[in-house]
């Protein structure tokens, strides 16, 4: 064990002088891959998971996806009439419930800035961008505190309508409406190539109100992102839903206020421009409502200790001065080779 | 310390544990159950079959799954057999739900053409997509086959089969692509142009300064 | 018999104090510190020495304190008069029940300290820059008085109105003040309890930045000033402890420092050998 | 850099080396150099650096376009990558203070007079010669008003506008958008234009140079201590006016001794010298009087809380993309948000700075300095107080300015101190 040590305190060394930023970019591709192409390799992780693989990515061709986005069977088990819907018949909704949580303790929000598909497309279109030098938009701090507030409306018409569904107050084509108007539903199968889902269903007004309404809100999603880091994710219900369930996850980000110079750094770096990042030196649970736990924060915080990475109580990465100056002076490397 | 890296470990392998469990209880998809060899696949070849002295068989169409559905608009192919051989020149006759009908011959290969119409216009609001439809195939030998019914040999009649199979209104009839695709592009352009004008025309006090790339 | 010595180079007065191997005081001598103040310091010492029939070579340790301490080369070692204060007004306010709270007031500065139970430094504050409430400033106003330093204090206590108000905190400025209050005709004894009030509001000021906390020990030669201990026990509201020789605390502090640091040197040296 | 042979170009009736001034200078490096035994051998550097400056008057004027800052908030990256030299005009001299005396407010901070005192001398030392722009941030009233002065002693002036809070998103794109309009007036300055290459090497130089501050700092944290807070100071004083290149080398130079000297287990002090952290007002050479008393009275500086060392150069700056937009605001950011300059407002960083500090450092206590004049240190002096004696950190405030006539007193009070930690120290063995 005492051996270990200088082994272990080189690989803690190691892990948070990390580029993480192109660690990042390599495992979202291998997520990417592995959910939208991991069908082909005949993989089912289950239909309950915390991210945006899309269950439209399996209709009509091969079955490319190799799991589930949760929100569509919740959405459709919610959908059963009143008088079932509370009774012993519907425990499978809890056990639905209950595996999307372990999928989803497993890595808390990581799932958004690590492995989500429609995170890393806004996240590659942002790369587009960056590499066509155009400078990024932001909110102002009062757009930014009205408009965080719209995924938690859209997770609440995702359980509303359902119910509204299954007691016979709402049309059946409105079923798993959320599904409807993502962009994922109309992006993802793209990349299996299904562009079934780019049409308008003409059949109904709802139908046209709703297919409309997803190709529109898809064609907002692709400026949008271009000109806005994580553009959707501020209006994800997958993420506020996902928040409201986080108290117990085991991926925490942690911040030691007392070490914290408010400096600004991690605010800067945040693609989610969450203030409290900076700013709050009390709270120590830091992650906010927002947070995709993408961990850029920690890779630009310069102060040692400062913000924390923990796994089940476990300090995994760490924000350190040696880590910081590393990862700077690698810039301005790749800045004077470019040269 | 090399403990709390195999807790690690560990905990992150748990949901993929579960998963896997999960995964061997469900039934496999429809799909991937699937084995029929496709018809032109040559262990298919016509082949003589006694016991059928005269049937239509609907030959699929090329990627068909076990969920495949009819479309209004769809060429329909059906191949005319007589024990177990494709018949040439067969008249075949497909006749709709609503009355219309069209003829044609086998060719070569006993196959029979159609394109199944549109025959469904309710009023746009009432349009169902689901709206099952059915037709029947009537296919007769031009020269009758001689054979045996009843123990009696059987010359005047004409040989005849029939076959029934439902369609649905063709997605062309109520989903557009272009549409789609058009929105797409239209709000894309829109809100691509707004985000350009709003960065070029905003004169808020602190953005009077901006700078502009270059090298 | 061996002793020890703490010898306090103020701005005006050289002190001596001598203790015995158990830590008694015995005896203390004041002299001016005059211009060549490091001939009278060696002069006081012997003076003190003499007169208690001590030789040179009895002194076994010697700590210099004040601020003339890092210039009197003969000294065994030299301590903050703020660290020898503390540790001589701890030793005397032993026997009235513990002090924590000091003021000292000395010729060109006053001093608030505020020690622990065992006599540490738990925090000090200074006059800055100015003489305003110090010994100079009851030097310069006893004079535009005609008074004695020394009569300063039967005048307050014979004064019979209320004491007037002296408002310049400047030195320069009060002195006018006091000889317009003269010219318009008001008693010496009020004046002087005006000024020993004004002083005592600054002090107690001072005090106040440091906390001030169970009782408090004033000393520096303005103790001996019975007026202006009147005033300062009213403006504190406290009961003042006020030692028989309070211009030498400070030189006692520095003898008992000198004791112990003798003792122990001469543990770590038995020990070593 | 081209160093011109140190020759008064103005007619004197003495050498530079046997004014008032020098001889200032020459006694607080005597002291710093020769006071205290085992100085780094790498300090060399620096100590003759000062003595050619400061004693021979040697200049160091530059080619190109040198613009004067009278603040740590004057952006130095956007001045380096436009290809001007910056200079740090805040000064220590008593020489100058009593010269500013005589057109300022008696009651003015010393180093706004001395200062001002510099900017009137048309052969001020140090010799970095003619100023083509001052920039002047709007922090404390007294720099504010100051920039007038300057420009009636001929010099150009630029009111750099910094927000009097910094915790608003207000106040944050208020201050990048004096940064940008800053960028602009010195793009108009030197002709030329910021770009992506330039800014980008400006800030590889200082991010080069902090590194190199943040390892010096980083050696302060050892206990026993391995190098002297008076040589810190002087280490960071140099940056104020030294190529930026050759003194990142030689911090390097003199970290790389550092270490050296710890593996040899090697201390500057002795193991129970009290640990001091200096906060306040800020040390500037030749005015090093503090934290020279401190350390001649056996103490030890080991951090400091100090516009003119630590709060200069410890903050880095991170940007997300490296496009010119977000470059310039996130040297804007870090030009404001980690500063704890009591002209903020709300100053509640400075207080947890300090704290930090105090325990990383395992200080036993604090000397508060305040210049005679500065209202906003003696107003946050309470407070700051109040919080560190919490915390269970002494602090020892001490009002003081440039005229060496106080120094009795405050050797007094500093030994008194120090005494007091030892004391402390004693009595509760950790």
């Amino acid at each position: 064990m005492k051996a270990n040590r200088p082994a272990l305190a080189a690989l803690r060394a190691a892990v948070n002088g990390v580029d993480l930023n192109r660690f990042r970019f390599w495992v979202q591709l291998a997520s990417f891959a592995f959910f939208l192409y991991g069908g082909y390799a005949a993989v089912n992780l289950g239909s309950h998971l915390p991210l945006f693989a899309c269950v439209y990515n399996r209709v009509g061709t091969a079955g490319a996806g190799a799991g589930v986005c949760y929100l569509m069977p919740l959405q459709l088990q919610l959908a059963r009439p009143w008088n079932t819907l509370f009774t012993g018949a519907s425990l499978f909704i809890l056990t639905g419930l209950g595996i999307f949580m372990l999928w989803f303790l497993a890595l808390n929000k990581a799932w958004c800035g690590f492995v989500c598909p429609l995170g890393t497309i806004q996240d590659w279109l942002t790369a587009l961008r960056r590499f066509v030098r155009i400078r990024y938009s932001v909110y102002t701090q009062s757009q930014f505190d009205w408009l965080k507030k719209i995924k938690y409306l859209l997770l609440a018409l995702a359980v509303l309508i359902p119910l509204g569904i299954g007691n016979g107050y709402i049309t059946r084509e409105l079923r798993a409406p959320i599904c409807q108007i993502c962009p994922g539903r109309v992006l993802l199968p793209l990349f299996s190539g299904d562009y079934s889902h780019w049409n308008i269903d003409f059949t109904s007004t709802t139908t046209v109100v709703m297919t409309a309404l997803g190709v529109l809100i898809t064609g907002l999603f692709l400026v949008g992102a271009f000109v806005k880091k994580r553009f959707y994710c501020f209006f994800c219900p997958m993420s506020a839903f996902l928040f409201l369930l986080s108290k117990p996850a085991l991926l925490r980000l942690k911040k030691d206020g007392s070490k914290c110079t408010r400096c600004g750094d991690c605010y800067r770096v945040c693609d989610m421009q969450i203030k409290a990042i900076a700013d709050d030196v009390v709270t120590a649970d830091i992650m906010a409502d927002d947070c995709t736990l993408c961990l850029k924060c920690v890779a630009a915080c310069p102060e040692t200790g400062a913000l924390k990475v923990k796994y089940a109580g476990l300090t995994i990465f760490e924000a350190t001065e040696t880590g910081f100056i590393k990862r700077c002076q690698k810039e301005h490397c790749r800045a004077n080779a470019s040269r | 310390m090399k403990l709390d890296l195999f807790a690690v470990c560990l905990l992150a392998a748990l949901p993929l544990l579960a998963a896997a469990q999960e995964h061997h209880k469900q039934p496999k998809p429809a799909d991937q159950r699937e084995t029929t060899p496709a018809p032109e696949s040559p262990a298919s070849a016509p082949r003589p079959l006694d016991s059928a002295p005269l049937e239509i068989v609907r030959e699929k169409a090329p990627g068909e799954k076990a969920n495949f559905q009819l479309c209004s608009g769809d060429e329909v192919v059906f191949v005319v057999l007589r024990r177990g051989l494709p018949v040439q020149n067969a008249r075949v006759r497909l006749i709709t739900q609503q009355g219309w009908a069209k003829d044609t011959l086998t060719d070569a290969h006993g196959r029979a053409r159609f394109q199944l119409i549109r025959d469904y216009f309710p009023p746009w609001g009432e349009f169902n997509k689901w709206a099952r439809h059915t037709f029947l195939v009537v296919a007769e030998t031009a020269a009758p086959d001689a054979g045996n019914i009843q123990d009696s040999s059987d010359t005047n009649g004409p040989n005849r089969a029939t076959l029934s199979d439902s369609y649905y209104p063709s997605p062309k009839d109520y989903s557009s692509y272009a549409w789609g695709l058009g929105i797409v592009l239209l709000v894309a352009a829109f809100g691509g142009t707004s985000v350009y004008l709003y960065r070029r025309r905003r004169v808020k006090p602190f953005k009077e300064v901006a700078f502009h790339e270059g090298q | 018999m061996s002793c020890f010595a703490g010898l306090d180079i103020g701005s005006t007065a050289i002190k001596v104090a001598l203790v015995d191997s158990d830590g008694r005081l015995v005896g203390v001598h004041v002299a001016a510190t005059g211009s060549h103040f490091h001939h009278n310091a060696q002069e006081a010492l012997q003076t003190l020495l003499t007169r208690h029939g001590l030789a040179r070579e009895q002194v076994r340790y010697l700590i210099a304190t004040g601020y003339g301490r890092k210039l009197f080369k003969e000294a065994d070692d030299s301590i903050s008069e703020i660290t020898a204060n503390a540790l001589g007004a701890h030793e005397v306010g032993k026997a009235f029940g513990g002090v924590r709270t000091i003021i000292n007031i000395g010729g060109q500065d006053s001093k608030a300290i505020l020690i622990d139970a065992q006599g540490n430094v738990a925090n000090f504050a200074m006059n800055d820059k100015c003489a305003a409430g110090t010994g100079r400033f009851l030097d310069v106003s006893a004079r535009n008085l005609g008074l004695d330093l020394d009569e300063l204090g039967a005048c307050h206590l014979s004064s019979t109105g209320t004491p007037l108000a002296i408002n310049s905190t400047c030195t320069v400025f009060a002195e006018s003040e006091i000889i317009g209050l003269l010219a318009r005709g008001h008693g010496k004894p009020e004046i002087v309890a005006g000024i020993h009030y004004s002083i005592a509001k600054r002090t107690v000021r001072l005090a106040k930045r440091v906390g001030i906390e169970d009782r408090v020990y004033f000393d520096g030669g303005p103790a001996l000033n019975k007026g202006l201990v009147a005033a300062l026990q009213d403006e504190l509201q406290r009961e003042l402890v006020v030692p028989e020789f309070p211009q030498t605390t400070t030189a006692f502090g520095a003898a008992i420092l000198a004791r112990s640091e003798f003792l122990a040197e001469a543990s770590l040296s038995s020990s070593a050998a | 850099m081209p160093t011109l042979p140190a020759e008064p170009t103005h007619a004197v009736t003495q050498p530079f080396s046997r004014s008032r001034q020098a001889r200032e200078a020459e006694e607080t490096l005597t002291h710093l150099v020769n006071d205290f035994d085992d100085n780094p051998e790498s300090m060399d550097y620096f100590y003759d650096l000062f003595r050619r400056v400061f004693c021979q008057g040697e200049s160091l004027e530059r080619e190109g376009v040198l613009v004067g800052t009278t603040c740590i908030h004057a952006p130095e990256e956007l001045i380096y990558a436009l290809g001007a030299t910056p200079v740090r005009l805040c000064n220590g001299s008593y020489h100058y203070d009593q010269i500013g005396a005589e057109f300022m407010p008696a009651k003015s901070c010393p180093l706004v007079k001395a200062t001002l005192g510099l900017l009137q001398d048309p052969h001020a030392v140090p010799r970095v010669g003619k100023l083509d722009l001052i920039v002047n941030p709007t922090t404390c009233d007294q720099k504010k008003k100051s920039g007038a002065l300057m420009t009636a002693l001929g010099h150009t002036v630029y009111d750099l506008e910094v927000p009097p809070s910094k915790d608003t998103e207000h106040s944050r794109v208020y201050w990048q958008r004096s940064v940008r309009a800053l960028t602009e007036r010195l793009c108009q300055l030197t002709g030329r234009r910021l770009t992506r290459r330039n800014l980008r090497a400006a800030m590889a130089r200082t991010s080069r140079a902090q590194a190199a501050f943040r390892v010096l700092h980083e050696h302060r944290r050892a206990a026993p201590s391995l190098v002297l807070g008076k040589d810190v100071f002087l280490v960071t004083n140099a940056f104020f006016f030294d190529d930026i290149d050759r003194w990142t080398a030689a911090v390097e130079r003199l970290n790389a001794e550092i270490a050296g000297r710890a593996a040899a287990g090697f201390q500057a002090a002795q193991t129970k010298a009290p640990r001091i952290l200096f906060t306040g007002s800020p040390p500037i050479f030749p005015n090093l009087k503090l934290p020279l008393l401190i350390e001649q009275s056996g103490g030890v500086v080991v951090a400091d809380e100090t516009c003119s060392a630590n709060r200069m150069l410890y903050d880095m700056t991170a940007v997300d993309e490296w496009h010119l937009p977000d470059m310039v605001d996130s040297l804007a950011d870090k030009y404001l948000k980690p500063c704890t300059c009591p002209t903020f407002t709300n100053n509640e960083d400075r207080r947890r700075r300090l704290l930090d500090l105090a325990r990383t450092f395992q200080v036993d206590g604090v000397v508060y300095q305040v210049f005679a004049g500065c209202q906003v240190y003696e107003m946050e002096q309470k407070s700051v107080a109040d919080t560190l004696q919490r915390a269970g950190f002494p602090m020892l405030a001490i009002e003081t300015d440039y005229s060496p006539d106080d120094l009795g007193q405050l050797t007094t009070r500093i030994e008194a101190f120090l005494e007091s930690l030892k004391a402390r120290k004693r009595h509760r063995p950790t």
